[in-house]
């Protein structure tokens, strides 16, 4: 029994993980319609930025944190105008090409500046577990799901329920009359580029205690963080966190009961299959499309 | 025409890629993408020895000259860098390729051609098999698991262990090597059949495999896994406080990896046991410390820069034995005549159809030595016999 | 004059001139692999377009297509079926497959289809590395070459040929079909479903075939590459090889048969000319950093794709406003 | 002799009961309006025929020979085409990246026979059958006076002419009914009577049978032979123009009084 | 208020509007009219900024605007509801018509809500639904309701009784006259000519991208040649 909870403790934190990776990714994809897929690349460049702001600079950790949350705002500011802006016309395909490019970049670029070594990365907490009838809990763990469900509900109130939001959804679903109706188009798609990076950053930051610093980082995490947006539906900010936590606990409760080496066949199929069955996702809604 | 007396005096074409003052060399490494962490050390390595040597005047008075190719660890562009270099770039050998995939798409081409193949950067068991031009000499990972087994046996004392191997070629290869070994000590009810335990090279979360091995409760846990996943798994066993010894292979031999993984598992680490095919002890190492800061200051001196290094120190050592019968038949004679104990592997040596590359290799254990962790030889250097 | 209008002559005409292009030109070995590799992603590129180009239906699973031809011809020849059955099976079985893919894609529209597919391509993938028996694991599978009637494709010359052979056949298939019935009602499907149906398209039908053709093409081609490269492993398979198909049939123009030819030979061949200029060589990882540069490049002025740069560069040269209206065809 | 009868049909939304019970027939050969106000559920109606929507309740029979009677509620959307039913849209909706002329093939689409293979080998059977749907298309297109324009993007032509595509591409799939929805919006009042006289000529020239849905009372009163009036779903009176426009209910739900202005 | 002089703009190849000069005076209504094609919504859209004139200028309220973006001259109180309705699908009715007060600073938001929904008693009834569910003449009324909820000076409707039933279309003019009597000045494109003519105090004919003829609208609908040319007889 305790191994049964100890692998859904553990599944829920790296679904945690998952889940902050898809916030970002997910209020872009609300925004502006774009799959990002170098969304983790970003996310990896701002946490190498944190990491050597505390590792080489020396700064306390709440101070290299702070830093790189201030880097990933202009990061996500220059990226949205030289790269997305210029190509607002462009279809879907193509801007996700723009996101490959991205990839390619900014994964080129961090090689480049930061070069190619792994590095330990200290956790935001740091604290003795706590052991619940043999059940290890580790105060970070905590930390990281706690901060997961903040943000989601920051994000569920501005998109829902502030004039910023319905402005970020209006400017979604049509640029073009949006600026008709007075919104300033340019400014929402920077805002939701630069709270998307922040995200990434936060993100990043927290999982590199896990995954440490490196380039590679957030591979694994990025694939994820796309299963998971898909799984619980990209047309809400819950969606994409129940998404992650199934993933974390089902890849630990098919790898702990079924089988180690075919747990990716088998999450994946599921994956597939629940789609099949809802398509839009497990919070996904069905509009029946009006013709 | 370059030229030279064979032994019966007879004239003898230089093989191509020699000159009088130069010997032409290419190398196929992984140098861009997120890969690039494994070959760009490896190759800076490689190229710091080359340079050292070429410094101090060459190999019998001729520079090396390599040419570097970046296959991107794709197999069909390692079969084109490699027809490049044997056709078109025309170069005398090829050292130290890299990556298991391109190694193995180009093993018919080198075959075909003859040219002798120094030094992979890959632990694929096929090419000890592969032909008499092939030099492999990194360990495979099927012997070495094997030797894990008899260190399991002999040095560990362990009744029981558990293997988390990484479900790829690394980790397969290394978990059938270590029941082979088993089985030739007749031991194989050492390892359970639960016992063995999958994990991704790429996973994030260890704690299933890691509860899986503390249920067996086992003597001894060998990780057969790189750098990435080991350290997580380090990170699981102290988030979980699971102290048991472990052993993991050669891979994770190198002050990088060590500093990198301490850090995130400061308790469990004194635990950690690593193969080791090289004699890295501040001495022998000296020359490629120096040679690295002279040339890549700013490429960090980890296991890759060392294979890289031991590849150039290979394929010199078969260019000196060769003198100036630098034809390919000459190149293999010398090789197949080498036996290579100034580098930093303990012992190179090939004989007519032996292609193990090195067999003898010893644990080390990680210490705390004034804060810092190291890691510390603890066995001789042995065989599987 | 007029017959050098019809385009399955020019791509005959094409393909000769360029299939003799080694025998009179003397490339570097190395470089005629390339090109054969250039020519086996233009086959799955073209199927790719069929797809996405014509029947709007996103893939990001479309190496898996291409793994699975490569590893069913390999495993044929190996057991001594002759290649050109062999070459056939690796197209036919993907294609069943792709029927899989294609009624996911009746009930999945645009983002959601895109990581359903992923998911697929994954899975697929997966399936590789533990299904040993028939792919050999991670330790890969080695293959023949290709050989018809006794002649071997040994040397890259020979096999360009015959790559070349195979392009222009399924470049004129492709032609034909989407210049008839089919083409049109992908096309329709594409642009409105809804008026698509109304004129008695079955989404289902054309989903599969725009599915199961796709996939054929990449069987076909990745039979071609195990029989080039003699050897192949799962990790090839994979995302990054999937996502490199999409850019392909982007950069090179979408519902394009040309473009697709031409995104296969931009995304193979420009990474390794960046990594050729001897300057920029030396700077670590710069192409890398380079050739995502020259992808967003090409997205941002040529939208269309490098296929349609004439009417691209017309447009713009009259006029500044065009930018929307280009996109609007 | 009706070609269509629809009876007992209601669909809701959520909570909103969109049409309700409603049952009307429409006489083979005639010109029938379907009116009411604003989300009265006439296109509703109009997607329950054309299958676009399955209604929770009632029955759609389409007779369009004399020995053939098809249960429309049997059959998939894009099967209805080929019994002889088509529809326009209330938003146009064409192929916009195509010319006028393929468009107008894609309204060929189920009478075009040739399997993949021989459309992708172009054999002669093929090639044989793409000059007849041509020359079909060719002559709808003359018909409709776009000769000229038929190699022209269909989405970058007017409103007007889209919508006369539309139309072209239900006439060359040779129905027996034609349902159209608000064929007239967007046009003014020259532009609406040159419609009326089409409609009409497509009625006497091909024997086909119309079912309209429009607002502009001009055309609705000065072709149609019959009229149905809907309200909240529910038919609320029919009959002939005249009597419409005189019935007070219909007035005062949706025309007003005596605003009828033609 | 408004005045374009000699505006020219084109879609790529497309002439669409040929050296157009048109004024609006404040506290008037003013009508384009003309057939498919000629070029009226082209000109709303160079007003509020969608199409970028190549030549000529926009003048309001003494200033010139054909070089602002679309959202700033939204904030100057030009506000468009567009040809085809354009609502936000995703959005609900209650939500569409909040992105129309965007702009809006003051705290009466509230009361003009109240106000449309008293013009259109439907888009309260269906103020939660999506609005891209809505029947077609809802989804018009919803524009028109958008666009006045942003309080403009200068209210540009483009065929505002598209798609609706007759009964409303009477009341949609009828909306249009009150809402000029509170004071907003309207640009009106109509196909109904008899309709718009009649609330109108000025009218202008395109055709092809080019005034053709202008005039008192109550002196245009009783023109003879006006009558057989554009209003069908
Ligand atoms: N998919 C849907 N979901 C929810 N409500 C819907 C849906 N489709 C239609 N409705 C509602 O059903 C009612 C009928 O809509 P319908 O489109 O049939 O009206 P209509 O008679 O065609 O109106 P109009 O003349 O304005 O086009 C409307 O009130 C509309 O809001
Ligand atoms: N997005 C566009 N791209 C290309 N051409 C366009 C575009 N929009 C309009 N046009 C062309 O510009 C000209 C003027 O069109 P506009 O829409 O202004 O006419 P209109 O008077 O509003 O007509 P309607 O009564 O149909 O609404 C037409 O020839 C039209 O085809
Ligand atoms: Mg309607
Ligand atoms: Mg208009």
């Amino acid at each position: 029994m305790n191994m049964f909870f100890q692998s859904i403790m553990a599944g829920l934190e790296t679904g945690s993980l998952y889940a902050l990776a898809a916030l970002g990714l997910v209020l872009i994809f609300r925004t502006s319609d774009v799959i990002n897929f170098a969304q983790g690349e970003m996310a990896m460049f701002s946490a190498f930025i944190a990491f050597k702001l505390f590792d080489g600079m020396k700064l306390p950790y709440p101070l290299a944190f702070l830093g790189a949350i201030v880097f990933a705002i202009l990061f996500g500011f220059i990226v949205e105008r030289v790269f997305i802006r210029p190509a607002s016309k462009a279809s879907l395909v193509s801007k996700m090409i723009i996101t490959l490019g991205l990839i390619m970049i900014v994964g080129g670029l961090a090689n480049a500046l930061f070069g190619i070594d792994s590095h330990y990365f200290r956790k935001a907490i740091v604290a003795d577990n706590m052991n619940i009838k043999g059940v290890v809990i580790q105060p970070n763990a905590i930390f990281i799901i706690a901060i997961t469900f903040f943000i989601m509900a920051g994000l569920f109130y501005m998109i829902n329920k502030t004039k910023m939001g319905i402005a970020i959804r209006a400017t979604a679903q049509d640029e073009n009359t949006a600026k008709m109706m007075g919104i300033p188009v340019s400014k929402v798609y920077s805002m939701s580029w630069i709270i998307a990076t922040i995200l990434g950053a936060i993100a990043g930051i927290l999982i590199a205690p896990t995954t440490n610093v490196s380039t590679a980082m957030m591979g694994e995490v990025h694939l994820k963080s796309f299963i998971a947006a898909v799984l619980g539906g990209f047309g809400s900010f819950y969606g994409p966190v129940v998404g992650g936590l199934i993933i974390g606990v089902l890849d630990n409760l098919v790898g702990m009961y079924i089988s180690l080496t075919w747990k990716t066949v088998i999450v994946y199929g599921l994956l597939i299959l629940t789609l099949i069955i809802k398509p839009t996702g497990i919070f996904g809604k069905t509009h029946r499309k009006k013709v | 025409e370059a030229a030279v007396n064979n032994e019966a005096g007879d004239k003898v074409e230089y093989a191509q890629g020699i000159t009088e003052d130069t010997i032409k060399i290419g190398t196929i490494a992984v140098q861009s993408g997120v890969l690039s962490f494994i070959g760009t050390p490896y190759v800076a390595g490689m190229e710091s020895y080359f340079n050292m040597i070429n410094e101090n005047g060459g190999v019998n008075g001729r520079k090396i000259e390599l040419l570097k190719k970046d296959d991107e660890f794709k197999p069909d562009k390692a079969v084109a860098a490699v027809e490049s270099l044997i056709y078109d770039d025309e170069v005398f050998a090829i050292v130290g390729q890299l990556g298991t995939p391109g190694v193995v798409a180009a093993q018919d081409i080198v075959k075909e051609k003859g040219i002798p193949s120094v030094y992979f950067g890959s632990g694929a068991v096929s090419l000890t098999k592969a032909g008499e031009n092939f030099f492999p000499v990194q360990p495979n990972y099927v012997y070495e698991g094997k030797l894990m087994s008899k260190y399991a046996f002999e040095e560990f004392k362990a009744d029981k262990v558990v293997v988390m191997y990484q479900n790829d070629d690394v980790g397969r290869d290394g978990l059938e090597g270590f029941k082979d070994g088993l089985k030739e000590l007749d031991k194989s009810s050492m390892l359970p059949s639960e016992g063995e335990i999958a994990f991704g090279a790429s996973d994030t979360d260890f704690t299933v495999q890691i509860q899986k091995a503390k249920e067996q409760d086992p003597d001894l846990i060998i990780i057969y896994g790189l750098g990435g996943a080991t350290s997580g798994i380090l990170k699981g066993m102290e988030g979980l406080g699971v102290n048991k010894p472990m052993l993991t292979t050669y891979s994770n031999a190198d002050a990088s990896f060590l500093k990198m993984a301490s850090k995130g598992a400061p308790n469990v680490i004194e635990n950690l046991n690593v193969m080791g095919w090289l004699e890295v002890n501040g001495e022998s190492l000296k020359p490629l410390n120096e040679a690295m800061k002279k040339y890549y200051p700013d490429v960090p001196v980890n296991a890759y820069t060392m294979a890289g290094w031991v590849a150039g120190e290979t394929f010199v050592a078969g260019v000196k034995k060769a003198g100036d019968n630098l034809t390919w038949d000459g190149y293999i004679k010398a090789m197949n005549n080498l036996k290579f104990t100034e580098g930093l592997a303990p012992e190179i040596s090939y004989e007519p159809g032996v292609r193990q590359g090195v067999t003898k290799m010893a644990v080390s254990k990680v210490v705390k030595n004034n804060g810092q962790y190291e890691f510390k030889v603890k066995t001789a250097f042995k065989e599987f016999e | 004059m007029n017959i050098l209008k019809n385009k399955p002559i020019q791509y005959i005409l094409l393909g000769l001139i360029i299939a003799i292009t080694p025998f009179i030109f003397n490339f570097q070995r190395g470089t005629l692999t390339m090109f054969n590799t250039v020519i086996i992603y233009s086959i799955v590129a073209i199927g790719f377009n069929i797809l996405l180009g014509y029947a709007g239906q996103i893939s990001l699973g479309h190496a898996a297509f291409m793994g699975l031809g490569a590893y069913i011809s390999g495993y044929l020849t190996n057991m001594g079926i002759p290649f050109i059955l062999s070459i056939l099976i690796a197209g036919v079985i993907p294609m069943i497959i792709g029927l899989i893919l294609g009624l996911v894609a009746l009930r999945l529209e645009g983002h959601y289809l895109a990581i359903a597919t992923l998911g697929f391509g994954v899975t697929i993938q997966q399936i590789f590395k533990e299904w040993t028996s028939f792919t050999n694991g991670y330790s890969g599978m080695r293959g023949q070459p290709a050989s018809i009637f006794g002649f071997s494709f040994r040397s890259r010359e020979s096999f360009f040929v015959l790559a070349i052979v195979i392009l222009v056949l399924l470049s004129i298939f492709a032609y034909n079909l989407l210049k008839s019935k089919t083409g049109r009602a992908l096309i329709a499907m594409r642009d409105s479903e809804h008026a698509a149906q109304a004129m008695g398209i079955s989404l289902l039908k054309y989903k599969l075939i725009a599915f199961s053709i796709s996939a054929f093409y990449a069987g076909i081609a990745g039979s071609l590459y195990i029989h080039l490269i003699r050897f192949i492993e799962p990790n090839q398979w994979g995302v990054e090889l999937s996502l490199n198909l999409l850019a392909m049939v982007v950069i090179g123009g979408l519902a394009s048969i040309e473009g697709s030819i031409i995104g296969a030979f931009f995304l193979t061949v420009i990474p390794d000319i960046l990594k050729e200029i001897p300057m920029l060589g030396e700077i670590r990882n710069l192409s890398t950093i380079l050739t995502g540069v020259s992808l967003i490049l090409v997205i941002m002025f040529l939208p269309l794709g490098i296929a349609r740069i004439n009417i691209q560069i017309k447009e713009k040269l009259n006029n500044k406003n065009t930018k929307k209206t280009a996109l609007n065809q | 002799m009706s070609i269509l009868k629809v009876k007992d049909l209601s669909i809701s939304f959520g909570g909103l009961k969109a049409v309700d019970k409603l049952s009307f027939e429409v006489k083979e050969n005639s010109i029938y309006g379907l009116i009411g106000p604003n989300g009265a559920g006439k296109t509703t109606v109009f997607n329950c025929i054309s299958r676009f929507y399955t209604p929770d309740e009632g029955k759609i029979n389409f007779h369009p020979r004399d020995n053939k009677e098809y249960n429309l509620l049997d059959l998939k959307v894009y099967e209805v085409i080929s019994k002889g039913l088509v529809r326009t849209f209330q938003n146009v909706e064409l192929v916009k990246h195509l010319s006028i002329l393929d468009n107008l093939l894609i309204g060929m689409h189920t009478t075009t026979k040739g399997g993949i293979i021989s459309q992708g080998l172009k054999l002669l059977n093929v090639r044989k059958e793409e000059k007849r749907i041509r020359k079909k298309a060719m002559e709808v297109i003359e018909f409709l006076g776009l000769k000229g324009l038929e190699n022209q993007l269909a989405g970058s032509q007017p409103y007007g002419i889209q919508k006369l595509v539309e139309l072209g591409r239900t006439l060359v799939s040779e129905p027996k009914l034609i349902i159209l929805d608000e064929p007239a919006a967007g046009m003014n009042s020259n532009e609406t009577e040159t419609l009326s006289k089409l409609i009409k000529r497509i009625r006497d020239e091909f024997n086909i049978t119309i079912l309209l849905v429009e607002h502009d009372m001009g055309l609705v009163m000065n072709i149609c032979e019959e009229i149905c009036v809907i309200n909240f779903g529910k038919k609320i009176a029919q009959g002939t123009p005249s009597e419409i426009q005189n019935n007070p209910a219909v007035q005062e739900a949706y025309l007003g009084k005596g605003e009828v202005s033609c | 208020m408004l005045k374009l002089k000699d505006v020219s703009a084109f879609y790529g190849y497309i002439h669409a509007l040929k050296n157009i000069s048109i004024e609006v005076k404040e506290g008037t209504i003013v009508t384009l009219l003309g057939a498919n094609g000629a070029g009226k919504t082209s000109t709303l859209k160079t007003i509020s900024g969608m199409l970028k004139p190549k030549k000529g200028t926009i003048e309001f309220q003494g200033r010139d605007i054909s070089k602002k973006r679309p959202e700033d001259i939204v904030s100057l109180g030009i506000v468009q509801s567009p040809e085809g309705r354009q609502v936000f699908p995703e959005l609900t009715v209650l939500e569409n018509l909040k992105v129309g007060a965007y702009t809006r600073k003051d705290k009466n938001i509230k009361n003009t809500l109240i106000k449309i929904y008293d013009y259109f008693p439907i888009l309260k009834e269906r103020k939660n639904q999506m609005a891209g569910t809505l029947s077609g003449g809802e989804q018009q009324m919803l524009a028109i309701g958008r666009a006045l909820m942003a309080k403009p000076k200068l209210l540009l409707l483009d065929e505002p009784s598209l798609g609706l039933a007759p009964l409303i279309v009477n009341n949609i003019f009828k909306i249009i006259e009150e809402i000029k009597k509170e004071g907003t000045t309207i640009l009106l494109v109509e196909q109904n000519a008899y309709k718009a003519l009649a609330i109108a105090d000025y009218a202008y004919i395109l055709e092809t991208g080019k005034v053709v003829l202008q005039g008192n609208a109550k002196e245009l609908k009783s023109d003879s040649k006006v009558k057989s040319a554009y209003l069908g007889g």
